[in-house]
């Protein structure tokens, strides 16, 4: 158990994301509230950018700019990785455009049955079943 | 030397991230959603990855805070949970 | 369901805790993720393309081809937003809202009633939502709205040398006008931005990108090779300033879809579909 | 004799001609134009398929491989002694139907005739198909285009009736068909790696008895149209469609091809080897003569005549079973002329049954007290098919059936003997009434006051042709017989 | 040209996605002939890059000049080269039968429904044509996008259970690339071929990293194609959405996941480490059980004809995971034959089904009445299809539900075959079932007729067939199935023999 503790200790951020996510995929599971889903979703999308990033980074080093002027070669180990930003730059892209949609389509639904609340629209929609 | 600030940003992502979607008011959920997607780019700014904090800054405090908040305008405010 | 979701979260975040125990140590520069790759975008940055910024060169270079289908689906967003939300036929309101410029007043005509005349200078037409009337909001906003665009534009050129680039810069702009569109009111915005701008503009900003590629193509080098560029820019083969230029160019596509797309999606979100009143 | 293996399209043609008819069909106008290119088609059939009689007589095989469908596993076809005899009996008999149905379907006003003769045209070849086919696969293809061609031909009166029949016909033949033939089929292919049939079957000695009896009832039962009990329901439920339907193609080409593949299956796939030595054609045996008896019995009970005669039709594929799964040489040479004898017997019987309903509108037996007087030719074709059927002399299921009584003999299991005798007493005892009633009648007994004449020409003549054949055959047993030894030397070498 | 038609392939679409886009606003008019170019022009490619494929083994392109692993590829190899022609064929045969269809309910959005139409169509062939783990994600989140919205345009619950799609889309995704980035820390590489070179080793081999990257990868994209468990959001989705819209998502969507699955499976983790190593094998092909015999069941208890069409759809999914979790050679040879008939059996049934409700307005069982005398086109392309989900040769189902079930006895898993043939009894009720309806029923009254009504079938079922746009393509659909059927032998030889690596047995 200690073991695991001490592991976390050096793993934190890794911690931290899966904690978010799991928020996130719990506001997704279990609220009833559309918007809340949505916005579930987008701590759901954020958290895994949190582990690429927190996966590139390199303890005391510099970020992934290299002087302009240096004409030595460069030392790659005094740079942060940039590859995972650079996926993460199109993982927040895709989650606002995600997002976008998924908000158009909570108010064509708002529309629809005047809630956003999937609760009550369900127990509209099976009222109605009932009845036809 | 980044540690504790590191650590205090996660910890406050972490419970704004549960505050956002607990809180019964979506305009206050939008507003602190706005907030964590903030300290969310604080937190990558420190690890070093400011061409993604500057986007989630742009993008995640910004742009999708607006959409969210429009679309709890035309829709309702309130909620059970 | 509270119970259930809230049991799978927890075994769910048990495994992956579980699991990421084998991960390297936070911050360990020696993982394999580390020491792969990414050292030679680092090294060859400045070499490959002249760009200090190896996150730029990465993105609009060397996975060039992600960032294209990320401005894509920016794109797609808009488009779906659009296709979901737009109703053209104009349901008017039950009630529209004006107020009278001297005296502050706000008058509430009923369908069917008398309207002030389209380009009345006493009456404005207001939201019904939420009708922003302070002097100060929207002075200073007017204020703000340049700095953010001069800001945008500075980001989207300086991106090889700085954080930032066409996307930042893009959401900057985007979002700078729909700073005026909250500020002032929505029909105010359409007239100076029009939808069809915005959705036109968007599909150029991605054509421009996916362009770069198709030229570079059509001189004979692979899809997005901006080195085949160099003959066009007057520049010799190999020169890196070609691929510099090439990430430039997308850079201006990705700004020019990204701002265009953000706005098209305010504008169907804030006014859900109808484009007759905003936020 | 030394066989020897000549390539020809020629299989592929019979199986193509009316295959291609079907188009032709859907494009004509009117019913002249239509019947003529159905007759005009299953003459060429015939004559494509009887063209190959020399060769094959000549002791040779015909192969052709129209493309492998899966690698190593082609669409073949191979006409053997066998194949060559239920062709050549289906295409005739298709020529036959042909001009009855003419007359049958004009008679009766029927609707939907165009349907009727694409789908039967489409039956043919399916049935010489499977007669043609060369690996299980190519079999269990036709075998499938059979069931579903003839399904809206069961159904042809589209009302309740059709309907519930129809379903009960599908559950049976396809369920049976994708239940219990296709995994055997897969599980056969997956262990020895082929699926063509050889002359002593391909299975070798890789299997265990228990597996190997699985495998065995699971095709046996599996083809459902040869009607082994208890799958045998369709087949009494299958007579809501019209007669000609019925009298071709559960006479004739349905229900044999049933027979005709549990045959193929026994001597082509196991081999009579394999299942002699583990006595698994025993098994087989009991559960044909079970039906048999078991049919019979309930034929007797019957009172609509088609009924009766599906019944008689589920003991006599019995018999084809019967025969074949004794594996003595006599036996099969029995059950493969069972095929020839009855088919003719029976057509003609189902022939006489739709003339009678034609032209008086009577399905059941109870009605037709007297009937012989008012259609005299009708009656004695059905007399003439009703002595072949039970395999009395002068007709020619005497001959089919002495040498399945030869056979029981020979494979020395005289339990079946007893089988063959009872149940030919049985066919007697349901089929001889009726003919009795039909001729010895006092005047007040007899139900037909109004007028019935004959059926049109149409109809009539091919009842007479097919009980003319049948009587023939006793006489002039040739070609069949001798396709019936060849192939009979082939499977058991005897 | 030639030499760049793998990049052609994704850029001729997206290019052309861009100007429908922009013209919709300007001349809307061009945007149907434009759209048809290119998806035209997207099959051609894929045809002449199918038959570089077989002339001369795969091709590789890469994007910027940028060989793997700093670049991205495309990679074109025995295993995508066919599923990019049924991709761009179903896409193209589609929109010909759906243009009428289109016209009625997006009248005032043509332009972008194209638009979008076309970026779903792209995104689906870059997930074919990629060799890059993260260039798929990218990818996939455009077709998942675009498919969204294509489906939250319907009727009734569309938008309802198209956000639903959404999530569950969104959680299946994001999995995905939390197992890219699992594979990302353990190799620090993304590209697919690369990425297999890492798996031989054996430090690798044994990470438990590698393992739950597996798992994850795997999870996300079962998600993504409707595996049994996680298939809650397909049935609406598909169900309510546009026929326009469905008849391209179903059958595309799930089977590209498939493909996916089988490239991740197969390219990436290696089947040495799948199968050999982690013996996932036996309990997924349980699962897939579990999917087909769920599908099947519920499939029976639906009232319309496309909610029983997805119900078919899920089935159909186990199908092809089974067999690829089989582990040998018949059962993944099935799988990826599966994926080309079932998109094209798929597309079939969904057309029909989309022709009918253009005619009757309705999906629902008990409005079929009598529709073999009204659309005799539709029916028996509809027959052809049913026939092939059945299984019934020479239709192409029984093919591949063939080297499936050899698959399932090989590998000594009867269950798994026992299903198999169960889902084809199941079908065969499920479509008899319809065909009855279709056949003897007429249209109006409540119950069947009786005897001797069938004289009037003339008089009372007029034809009222559906435009010829709509039934021209939906036979050459039929008949591609019967083709398909005919032609396995090749295709099994010449293509998906070889796209299966030596080392399965």
């Amino acid at each position: 158990m200690e073991q695991i503790f001490t592991a976390m200790g050096a793993k934190y951020n890794y911690v931290a994301y899966i904690i978010l996510m799991m928020v996130g995929l719990y506001a997704m599971i279990v609220k009833s509230n559309l918007v809340k889903k949505i916005i579930g979703m987008s701590i759901f999308q954020t958290s895994i950018i949190l582990f690429y990033v927190s996966t590139a980074y390199k303890t005391g080093k510099t970020i992934p700019i290299v002087p302009y002027d240096a004409h030595a070669a460069v030392q790659a180990a005094d740079f942060i990785n940039p590859l995972p930003h650079v996926l993460m730059l199109t993982a927040i892209v895709v989650s606002v455009a995600t997002l976008g949609v998924a908000l158009a389509l909570a108010m064509k639904i708002y529309r629809q049955y005047g809630t956003l609340e999937e609760d009550d629209i369900h127990e509209d929609l099976r009222s109605e079943e009932g009845k036809s | 030397m980044s540690l504790p600030i590191d650590f205090i940003v996660l910890a406050l992502v972490v419970i704004c991230g549960i505050v956002a979607i607990s809180v019964k008011d979506l305009m206050a959920a939008a507003i602190v959603f706005s907030a964590y997607s903030f300290l969310m780019c604080l937190s990558w700014a420190v690890m070093g990855a400011v061409d993604v904090a500057f986007t989630e800054a742009t993008v995640g405090a910004g742009v999708s805070t607006v959409f969210c908040v429009a679309a709890v305008f035309h829709s309702t405010r309130r909620t059970k949970d | 369901m509270k119970i259930t979701g809230l049991l799978t979260v927890i075994i769910c975040g048990a495994l992956l805790t579980y699991y990421a125990m084998d991960f390297p140590d936070f911050g360990d520069g020696r993982s394999p993720a580390n020491t792969y790759l990414s050292p030679h975008f680092l090294e060859n940055t400045m070499h490959d393309a002249h760009v200090p910024n190896s996150v730029t060169t990465i993105l609009a270079d060397y996975r060039g081809y992600d960032t294209m289908y990320e401005t894509t689906v920016v794109l797609t967003a808009g488009l779906a937003c659009f296709f979901l939300l737009r109703r053209k036929e104009s349901t008017s309101p039950p009630a529209r809202f004006f107020r009278h410029v001297p005296t502050g007043l706000t008058l509430r005509i009923e369908e069917g009633g008398k309207l002030p005349a389209e380009n009345s200078k006493v009456f404005t037409r207001i939201d019904s939502l939420w009708a922003p009337d302070s002097l100060i909001i929207r002075n200073t906003c007017r204020l703000i709205i340049a700095f953010v665009q001069l800001f945008a534009l500075y980001v989207v050129a300086h991106g090889h040398y700085s954080p930032g680039g066409g996307f930042q810069g893009g959401v900057l702009l985007g979002s700078s006008i729909i700073l005026f569109s909250i500020s002032n009111d929505l029909r105010r915005t359409l007239k100076r931005f029009r939808e069809k701008t915005a959705a036109v503009l968007g599909a150029i900003g991605v054509l421009i990108y996916s362009g770069t590629g198709f030229v570079c193509l059509l001189m004979g080098a692979h899809f997005l090779n901006y080195e085949a560029l160099s003959p066009l820019l007057g520049l010799k083969t190999g020169d890196p300033m070609a691929r510099s230029h090439g990430i430039f160019s997308v850079e201006i596509g990705v700004a020019f879809a990204v701002m265009s797309v953000m706005i098209w999606i305010y504008y169907n979100l804030s006014s859900a579909g109808k484009h007759d009143e905003g936020l | 004799m030394i066989t020897q293996t000549v390539f020809s399209s020629r299989p592929l043609v019979a199986v193509l001609i009316s295959l291609l008819a079907v188009p032709v069909l859907l494009s004509c106008r009117t019913k002249d134009i239509r019947e003529t290119w159905t007759f005009i088609a299953a003459t060429l059939k015939f004559l494509v398929v009887a063209s190959m009689l020399p060769l094959i007589l000549a002791g040779n095989e015909i192969r052709f491989t129209v493309f492998d469908v899966l690698p190593g596993l082609p669409i073949a076809f191979r006409v053997d002694a066998f194949g060559m005899m239920f062709a050549l009996v289906s295409s005739f008999l298709w020529i036959i139907t042909s001009a009855y149905s003419i007359g049958y379907m004009r008679s009766l006003h029927e609707h939907g005739q165009t349907r009727y003769y694409c789908y039967f045209a489409l039956s043919l070849s399916a049935t010489v198909g499977v007669a043609f086919s060369a690996n299980l696969l190519t079999l269990y293809l036709f075998y499938e285009m059979l069931s579903l061609a003839t399904y809206p031909l069961v159904t042809h009166h589209q009302d309740q009736e059709a309907k519930s029949s129809g379903r009960t016909y599908l559950f049976y033949i396809l369920g049976a068909s994708i239940a219990l033939v296709l995994p055997a089929m897969l599980f056969i292919y997956a262990k020895t790696g082929t699926l063509d049939f050889a002359a002593h079957g391909f299975m070798g000695g890789a299997f265990s008895k228990s597996t190997l009896l699985v495998l065995v009832l699971m095709l046996v039962f599996g083809f459902a149209k040869a009607g082994i009990m208890p799958l045998h329901s369709w087949l009494p439920a299958a007579m809501v469609a019209p007669t000609p339907v019925s009298a071709l193609l559960h006479a004739v080409a349905v229900v044999k091809v049933g027979v005709f593949c549990v045959a193929r299956v026994i001597t082509g796939v196991f081999g009579s080897d394999l299942l002699l030595s583990f006595n698994l054609n025993t098994v087989v045996c009991t559960i044909a003569s079970v039906t048999i008896i078991a049919a019979s019995l309930i034929a007797l009970s019957q009172d609509g005549l088609k009924r009766r005669l599906a019944f008689s039709t589920i003991g006599q594929l019995s018999y084809i079973v019967l025969g074949v799964a004794l594996l003595s040489p006599y036996a099969v040479t029995g059950a493969m002329l069972h095929i020839v004898m009855h088919a003719f017997g029976k057509i003609t019987l189902f022939f006489c049954a739709g003339a009678i309903y034609a032209a008086s509108g009577v399905k059941n037996i109870s009605q037709m007290v007297g009937i012989g007087r008012r259609m005299p030719y009708t009656m004695t074709a059905f007399l003439i098919g009703v002595l072949s059927v039970i395999g009395l002399p002068p007709c020619g299921g005497f001959i089919s059936k002495w040498y399945l009584v030869l056979g029981t003999l020979q494979a020395d299991k005289p339990v079946f003997l007893a089988v063959l005798l009872v149940s030919s007493l049985l066919n007697a005892a349901y089929f001889l009434p009726i003919v009795y009633k039909a001729f010895f009648c006092t005047d007040e007994e007899a139900q037909f006051k109004k007028k019935v004449d004959e059926v049109p020409i149409w109809c009539l003549v091919p009842l007479c042709i097919t009980a003319s054949i049948s009587v023939i055959l006793f006489f002039v047993p040739q070609p069949f017989l001798k396709l019936a030894q060849m192939g009979v030397q082939a499977f058991i070498g005897g | 040209m030639i030499r760049h038609l793998p990049a052609l392939l994704v850029i001729v679409p997206l290019l052309t996605a861009l100007t429908v886009s922009a013209l919709s606003w300007v001349a809307p008019r061009l945007c149907l002939p434009l759209t048809f170019g290119c998806i035209g022009a997207s099959l051609a490619s894929s045809i002449g890059i199918l038959v570089e494929v077989i002339k001369s083994g795969p091709v590789v392109y890469t994007m910027g000049g940028w060989s793997a692993p700093v670049g991205i590829v495309y990679v074109i190899d025995y295993l995508s080269a066919p599923v990019l022609v049924v991709v761009t064929a179903v896409a193209l045969i589609n929109l010909i039968a759906s243009s009428k269809q289109i016209d009625r309910d997006f009248s005032d959005k043509k332009g972008t429904f194209y638009t979008l139409y076309i970026l779903f169509v792209t995104g689906m062939v870059g997930i074919v044509a990629t060799g890059d783990a993260f260039n798929l994600y990218v990818l996939l989140e455009i077709a998942a996008l675009t498919g969204y919205s294509l489906i939250g345009i319907g009727h009734e619950r569309a938008p309802l259970s198209s956000l639903n799609y959404l999530f569950i889309g969104t959680i299946g995704a994001s999995f995905y690339l939390l197992g890219v980035g699992y594979l990302y820390i353990a190799t620090g590489s993304l590209n697919m071929a690369d990425l297999a070179r890492f798996m031989a080793m054996p430090e690798h081999g044994t990470s438990t990293m590698v393992m739950f990257a597996f798992i994850i990868c795997m999870t996300g994209l079962f998600i993504k194609m409707g595996l049994f468990p996680l298939h809650g959001w397909l049935p609406n989705a598909y169900s309510y959405a546009s026929p326009a819209s469905s008849a391209l998502v179903a059958p595309l969507t799930t089977k590209v996941m498939i493909y996916a699955m089988i490239r991740v499976g197969l390219y990436v983790f290696t089947p040495a480490y799948v199968f050999g190593r982690l013996q996932v094998g036996g309990a997924m092909v349980w699962i897939a059980v579990a999917a087909i015999v769920f599908g099947s069941l519920l499939a029976l208890a639906q009232k319309s004809l496309f909610k029983m069409l997805t119900y078919i759809v899920i089935a159909e999914v186990g199908y092809m995971v089974g067999g690829f979790f089989l582990g040998n050679r018949m059962g993944i040879t099935g799988s990826a034959l599966h994926i080309i008939n079932d998109a094209a059996m798929t597309l079939c049934l969904f057309l029909a089904a989309g022709a009918i409700t253009y005619r009757t307005k309705s999906d629902d069982f008990k409005d079929l009445k009598g529709l073999f005398h009204q659309m005799p086109f539709t029916m028996t392309a509809f027959t052809v299809g049913a026939l092939a989900v059945i299984g019934v040769p020479p239709t192409c189902g029984f093919f591949s539900k063939w080297y499936l079930i050899i698959g399932g006895i090989q590998a000594g898993h009867y269950g798994y075959a026992a299903a198999l043939i169960f889902s084809s009894l199941v079908n065969a009720v499920l479509f008899f079932r319809i065909f009855e309806t279709a056949y003897f029923d007429q249209p109006g009254d409540g119950k069947g007729h009786h005897h001797g009504h069938h004289k009037h079938h003339k008089h009372k079922n007029k034809m009222v067939e559906a435009p010829v746009s709509m039934i021209v393509p939906l036979m050459i659909t039929a008949l591609g199935l019967i083709a398909l059927g005919i032609y396995t032998g090749d295709i099994v030889t010449h293509v998906i023999q070889a796209a299966i690596p030596g080392g399965i047995a």
